[in-house]
């Protein structure tokens, strides 16, 4: 019987890192780190590329199946090919800019939000030593490049000189200001307990199994199941996705911000709506749902990039899943939602998190205690803010008359 | 619920100077109605609102008829006694008289709370071109307000004191009311090329060979 | 190399402050003072403090700059189109003699601090040291800060709330 | 508790979309161009003129010219001009034909009163929806050789109605002979009796009973 | 800005509608291409912010002058424009059209028709409603999910319609007298089985929709329109009934066969939004037991009354008013006849022409997201609005 391999070893492993040695070993060494970014740049682009286009697809597939219908099937085998031809179909287009808009704007919008939704991609731990950029203040940096989104979505509305881009924009500030802050504190929390703002920090610090089984993931602590839940509801409001899409509300503002963009500007917005979504499901994977570590030792043969693909995918189809069911909120509600249920438990679970932090060293019935008193500090002003969010609304009974 | 005549008689009673009288529906219908002056209309139309007994919260259709102006021959058998002594000979003279036109706004009124109806309430202008005005019910029943502006703009009954007189269905440049009955579309208007237009013109050509009716 | 890129970076920054206080049109101003705030983030990242320079782009290009184009957005017509009076020379002067003295005293500052020769590689700060000193010996000054942070936000509450009796009074 | 109904409908979608692969019931989508319902007989689209025979369409029209379909047709997209000789018709009469029929696809409304009101069950609604041209002056006013379709496409697309058509004028086909008989006999017994008043009128076709559907 | 000379009446709102300029309204033009506005209807709305100070509906882009083509049409060639007024509901047009003919001409129906009349105006009841409750959700910005479902069930009712009168939505089936053509039993057995699961699809959409948290704050207490300002304003169907007032024509009108079937009529307490769509989904659940009873009752005979005559028409000079509660409210047709072929009045009373009066009055004070989902509840069809 052979020793165990360390996972770390294993060929599919190292497998990234030897590729990409074998390039850059061919530029001389002042060069290499040029070259060593622009293969991430690559890597980045043609993966979440691709995954861009795999995710069109997959979210018309799944919002057919779910409404009971095919979905798209007519473009090479299952439609596999539909998104190409949506490519080629939208690029194709005439670029129609309003005589009135604001040109530049108009122009720097899509590419404003496009270039900080890649940017997003830089910090992001996707495998064991697979991150692009290691850096001291990773999560920071994730999200005051995430903050120019919504900053585009308002040029863009402002700029197109079209009353329903304009209340998009308006629309798009205050959302922006409401779930900047509940994302924010959303993850606190989990720098606290890590002691570091570095992604690859956060991610070393879920590693290992308690009990020999159960990962130390943060998902997997009151506070962390609390604040990834905030985390994922405030990055659906951040990326736009139903059901909080106001900016472009269909029913209501035709198509908001987007309603005067057309070819390929279009895509771009498409582009980073995607992509910002792929990014924020990145980045919860990184905080709460330990990165690219296995859900179980006995899976850890499995390189650490499938992993942290498998679970990224899986968020993503919890994105596409909730836009398949749910209706859209209204604006007053969308910020009465932030600033009355969300900031308040975020902050509450600020507080949750510092007990657990100081209540490291229990152990036996105080681990119980301690594990019980973070879920009350999770549950119950979940459930009390809950009550006042929706006082007054209930389904009714009714009368029939005689 | 009581029938027109009973409630004729009632507002009679009750509002005695006013025009009221029962139309009859000679069809199979039965369906008869009240004729109320312009005069009187909106206190009828109020009286039959809030009479205890009759309760017409609801008025459901508003609309209006065109009645253009119309020749009536009236024949009247002259006998002249015959000089000759013989049987008086019997001509038939034909008096035409002008019957002038007019517009008439019909209401179908029901009761919500009494849960009866209808009962029709009709009204008509003195004429159908400068006279065609009537007061409006809208005041005394809101559902009026839409349907009134309807038949404002497709007959051109002017409704006095309605809220909002406006167009409605047609553009807010349009000139005629087209649901008069002598009402005729303009040629050119929007006209476009069409498989149907030759073939209506085909058509014509062809019953005019044949020499025999329209129709 | 780098300090032609320096020069670069801080002709933007100027450049982008000062055509944002010329230019007509306020939206155009405010999203030209984002370009100088970040601006100002890239030369926090040069001199080595990425903590300040993400805090500075998340807080003023992520918020403070959200907040001003819903001010802008907000504000009323007739507010946009103030024309110059006589009045209004007076202010400039006002305004030119204030931003002279600042002007003054910030020279008076950069001139007359000793600059050391060669800079000793300080120790740097981590997130954690900013965060304890933050909290343990300038708390007071935070608290401070935080006060009148929200005073000011009473206030433009206050002044931006719509009250058609204080209009009237007018 | 808040979230309860979200998750709820979380549920619904998820059983659908799991449903959706393995039952039949849930995805109900008819891929159309491969795929096609099966039309119900009564399906109604745009009309057509029946002709007896499929070898010689405007030889075997049944519609006798009547004009009855132009003259009821709500959109009056018919178009009709009688035949200036005559022809024998699905019952042996001598009848005028219609030397022009028009139907204008462009304004009908596939309302089938045409059909009802037609007393020689000439006139019949079709079952081809794939109608679409790309000409739109000329191609959509359709004459007789386009609407003629025979017999035996009818008992394709309607076989009850088609049947019953048929032995309707059957019976009437014979009644007729019968009553040519009877008239050829009666000329015969005429002939041999020359006192006899001469039946100079044919007797008179019975009138065909209005569609059945009426 | 002079005060609406509206008189409230019974309860009825004043409107407020300010005329004065500011200089932060928005004028937002909503159609008539808009993804929601239910065909080419337009709405003008004044912005505060998101809410709306001034709301004016804008008709007549869809208008052909329907009334005009009845008066130069006989009688039964009205009959297939009737389809075209509210297009969802071909099969109670027609019925409303037929009954209003039949009154004029003193045509009797036999009981085997009425029956399939009632039959065919439940399952239009059925399809029209499903389609209100896919496209309000659709208006409050569910990804097409409700609305497709609901579809997927009205598509079925439709494939009835067709298999009996040959046209999904344009059926053309009453006529004066009777109906076109029978029902074999196998069709009746389809609607049995239509039916008898439509109550599961019930469950399953309202298991989806209905407990929704966002529905119901998108929905509970906007748009709230109450009893007797609803009856003033000469609202009909369930838009009356959810706001409390218990009038179904029905029951008070007892036309057709409908005094013979055990039907309960839903009403609403809050008249809100969400009371309309629910009022919907439990008339739904009432005309399923309708559709039970019908169906087992349904005697077999003639569908004509013998009397009726299908060409030459010609109705005794007279009027006549004939309405039936259409899934939509009450649908009316006014008809005088001067003896001849042609009516010489042909008059549609539009359920939701008249009930788009209050339109303004609910979404004043709500934002433009409400008055989408304001619009949606009233459930206008523009065929018929416009005419």
């Amino acid at each position: 019987m052979t020793a165990p391999i360390n996972p770390a070893d294993s060929l599919l492993e190292r497998a990234p890192q030897a590729l990409r040695d074998l390039v850059t070993s061919h530029f001389p060494q002042p060069w290499r780190w040029f070259a060593n970014g622009l293969l991430a740049d690559v890597a980045i682009l043609a993966v979440f590329g691709l995954l861009f286009a795999a995710l069109t697809l997959a979210e018309r597939k799944i919002l057919g199946r779910v409404q009971n219908r095919p979905g798209p099937n007519r473009t090479g085998p299952f439609g596999l090919l539909q998104p190409i031809a949506d490519g080629i179909k939208m690029l194709s287009k005439e670029d129609i800019v309003p005589r009135d808009a604001d040109h530049l704007l108009h122009f720097l919008a899509p590419v404003t939000l496009l270039a900080s939704a890649i940017m997003a991609f830089a910090v992001i731990p996707y495998g064991r030593n697979l991150v692009p950029v290691d850096l001291d203040a990773g999560v920071l940096y994730f999200f005051c490049v995430g903050a120019t989104t919504e900053l585009a979505v308002f040029m863009a509305g402002w700029s197109s000189h079209n009353k329903y881009s304009l209340l998009a924009a308006m629309r798009a500030l205050a959302q922006l200001i409401s779930y900047e802050l509940p994302l924010l504190l959303s993850w606190v929390p989990v720098v606290m307990i890590s002691g570091t703002l570095s992604t690859t920090g956060i991610v070393a610090a879920q590693s290992g199994w308690r009990w020999g089984w159960m990962p130390t993931w943060h998902v997997f602590t009151p506070w962390g199941l609390a604040g990834f839940i905030i985390f994922m509801v405030s990055a659906l409001a951040e990326s736009n996705r139903s059901p909080f899409d106001l900016p472009e509300a269909e029913s209501e503002l035709i198509a908001g911000h987007l309603t005067e963009y057309s070819g390929c500007k279009y895509v771009f917005f498409f582009m980073a709506e995607y992509f910002g979504m792929t990014a924020l499901s990145g980045m919860a994977v990184t905080l709460f749902l330990g990165g690219w570590h296995a859900p179980l030792p006995a899976l850890e043969f499995i390189p650490s990039y499938a992993w942290f693909g498998i679970k990224l995918i899986s968020l993503l189809m919890g994105f596409i899943w909730i836009r398949a069911t749910f209706p859209r909120l209204r604006m007053d509600q969308l910020t009465r939602f932030a600033w009355k249920f969300l900031v308040p438990l975020a902050l509450i679970n600020l507080a949750t998190a510092a007990f657990w932090s100081l209540s490291f060293g229990w152990s036996g019935p105080m681990l119980a205690a301690r594990c019980g008193v973070a879920l009350v500090l999770v549950i119950v002003p979940f459930v009390l803010l809950g009550r006042r969010l929706t006082a007054g609304l209930a389904p009714r009974s009714y009368a029939y008359a005689t | 619920m009581e029938t027109p005549d009973q409630i004729c008689s009632r507002i009679l009673s009750r509002l005695p100077g006013a025009e009221v009288s029962v139309l009859q529906n000679p069809g199979p219908a039965a369906q008869h109605s009240l004729l109320v002056g312009r005069q009187s209309v909106l206190e009828v139309a109020e009286f039959l609102r809030d009479d205890p007994e009759l309760r017409l919260d609801y008025c459901s259709n508003v609309t209006g008829v065109d009645w253009p102006e119309k020749i009536i021959v009236d024949v009247s058998k002259v006998s002249t006694p015959d000089p000759a002594g013989g049987a008086p000979k019997v001509t038939e003279v034909k008096t035409e008289r002008v019957q002038p036109g007019y517009l008439e706004v019909v209401y179908h009124l029901y009761s919500v709370s009494l849960r009866h109806g209808p009962v029709i309430l009709r009204t008509r202008t003195a004429g159908r071109d400068a006279l065609a005005a009537v007061p409006s019910l809208t005041p005394v029943w809101r559902s009026a307000e839409f349907q009134e502006r309807e038949i404002f703009d497709l007959f051109g009954v002017v409704f006095e004191n309605h809220p909002d007189l406006r167009r409605i269905l047609m553009w807010d440049g349009f000139k005629d009311h087209p649901m008069r009955r002598d009402y005729v579309e303009p040629e050119d208007y929007e006209w476009e090329p069409t498989p149907h237009g030759d073939l209506v013109e085909k058509a014509k050509k062809a019953r005019a060979q044949a020499g025999g009716t329209p129709g | 190399m780098n300090a032609l890129f320096l020069i670069l970076i801080a002709l933007v920054t100027l450049g982008a402050a000062a055509t944002a206080m010329a230019l007509r049109n306020l939206i155009h101003s405010v999203l030209l003072l984002i370009g100088s705030w970040i601006g100002v983030s890239v030369f926090y990242l040069f001199a080595g403090a990425e903590f300040v320079a993400f805090a500075q782009v998340l807080v003023y290009v992520g918020a403070v700059s959200m907040v001003v184009l819903f001010a802008v957005l907000l504000t009323r017509r007739s507010r946009l189109d103030i024309s110059v009076t006589p009045d209004s020379l007076s202010r400039a002067i006002s305004a030119v003699l204030a931003a002279g003295a600042v002007l003054g005293v910030l020279l008076y500052g950069i001139v007359f601090t000793p600059l050391p020769g060669a800079a000793p590689k300080g120790p740097s700060a981590t997130v954690k040291q900013l965060g304890v000193e933050l909290m343990g010996d300038h708390a007071a000054a935070l608290l401070i800060i935080g006060l009148i942070l929200t005073v000011a936000t009473l206030g433009a509450v206050v002044i931006a709330s719509n009250d058609p009796k204080a209009e009237d009074r007018q | 508790m808040l979230g309860s109904g979200l998750l709820q409908g979380l549920g619904v979608t998820a059983k659908n979309l799991v449903g959706s692969f393995h039952d039949p019931k849930r995805l109900t989508t008819v891929e159309y161009p491969e795929q096609k319902t099966k039309l119900p007989e009564a399906y109604r689209n745009f009309p057509f003129l029946v002709s007896e025979s499929a070898e010689d369409p405007m030889g075997t029209l049944r519609c006798v010219a009547c004009q009855i379909c132009e003259k009821e047709c709500p959109p009056q997209c018919i178009f009709i001009e009688k035949s200036k000789d005559k022809k024998p018709d699905a019952t042996g009469k001598m009848q005028i034909y219609p030397a022009v029929f028009l139907i204008d696809s462009s304004v009908c409304m596939n309302c089938q009163i045409c059909v009802e009101v037609c007393p020689f069950d000439a006139i019949k609604m079709d079952h081809e929806y794939e109608i679409a041209t790309t000409e739109r002056f000329n191609a959509l006013l359709l004459d007789r050789e386009a609407l003629a379709k025979p017999n035996s496409y009818f008992h394709e697309i309607r076989p009850e109605e088609a049947a019953e058509v048929d032995g309707r004028l059957a019976a009437e086909r014979k009644a007729a002979e019968e009553k040519a008989k009877a008239a050829a006999l009666a000329k015969a017994s005429a002939a041999a009796k020359p006192a006899a008043p001469p039946s100079a009128v044919p007797p008179k076709a019975e009138p065909p009973k209005p569609s059945a559907s009426a | 800005m002079t005060p609406s000379p509206l008189v409230p009446t019974g309860g009825a709102t004043v409107r407020a509608v300010n005329d004065e300029f500011h200089g932060d309204l928005l004028e937002v033009s909503m159609g008539p291409h808009h993804p929601s506005t239910h065909g080419v209807f337009r709405m003008v709305v004044t912005l505060d912010g998101e809410r709306i100070t001034k709301l004016k509906p804008v008709l007549g882009y869809l208008h052909r002058n329907h009334e005009k083509i009845g008066e130069s049409t006989s009688y039964l060639g009205s009959m297939p424009y009737t389809d075209r007024l509210d297009y969802l509901n071909a099969m109670t047009n027609n019925w409303a059209y037929a009954l209003a003919v039949e009154r004029l001409g003193g045509l009797s129906v036999p009981e085997r028709a009425e029956y399939l009349r009632v039959i065919l105006a439940e399952l239009s009841r059925l399809q029209n409603h499903v389609c209100l409750a896919g496209f309000l959700l659709q208006d409050t910005g569910a990804s097409g999910t409700p609305l497709m479902y609901a579809f997927r069930e009205r598509e079925k009712i439709l494939d009835l319609f067709e298999a009996l009168s040959g046209s999904r939505m344009m059926c053309n089936f009453q006529r004066f007298g009777g109906c076109r053509t029978d029902a074999s039993p196998a069709w009746l057995a389809q609607v049995a089985a239509l039916v008898g699961g439509f109550g599961r699809f019930l469950d399953e959409f309202e298991e989806l929709i209905t407990g929704n948290e966002i529905l119901m704050a998108r929905t509970q207490g906007v748009g709230v329109l109450k009893g007797p300002a609803a009856v003033a304003a000469g609202i009909t169907g369930p838009m009356l009934r959810a706001a409390g007032v218990g009038y179904d024509i029905r029951k008070v009108d007892g036309y057709g066969l409908y005094p013979r079937f055990t039907f309960r009529v839903p009403i609403g307490a809050h008249g809100d939004t969400y009371d309309r769509y629910m009022i919907r989904i439990l008339e739904m659940r009432e005309s399923i037991g309708i559709l039970e009873q019908a169906l087992r009752d349904i005697p077999a005979g003639p569908i004509m009354d013998p009397k009726a005559k299908l060409r030459g028409f010609r109705p005794k000079p007279g009027e006549s008013y004939g309405r039936i509660e259409g899934p939509k409210g009450e649908i009316g047709f006014y008809l005088i006849s001067d003896g001849s072929a042609n009516p010489y009045r042909y008059r549609v009373r539009p359920p939701s022409f008249v009930n788009l009066t209050v339109l303004e009055d609910l979404c004043l004070g709500h934002t433009i997201a409400d008055s989408v989902v304001i619009l949606g509840s009233i459930d206008i069809v523009l065929g018929e609005v416009d005419r």
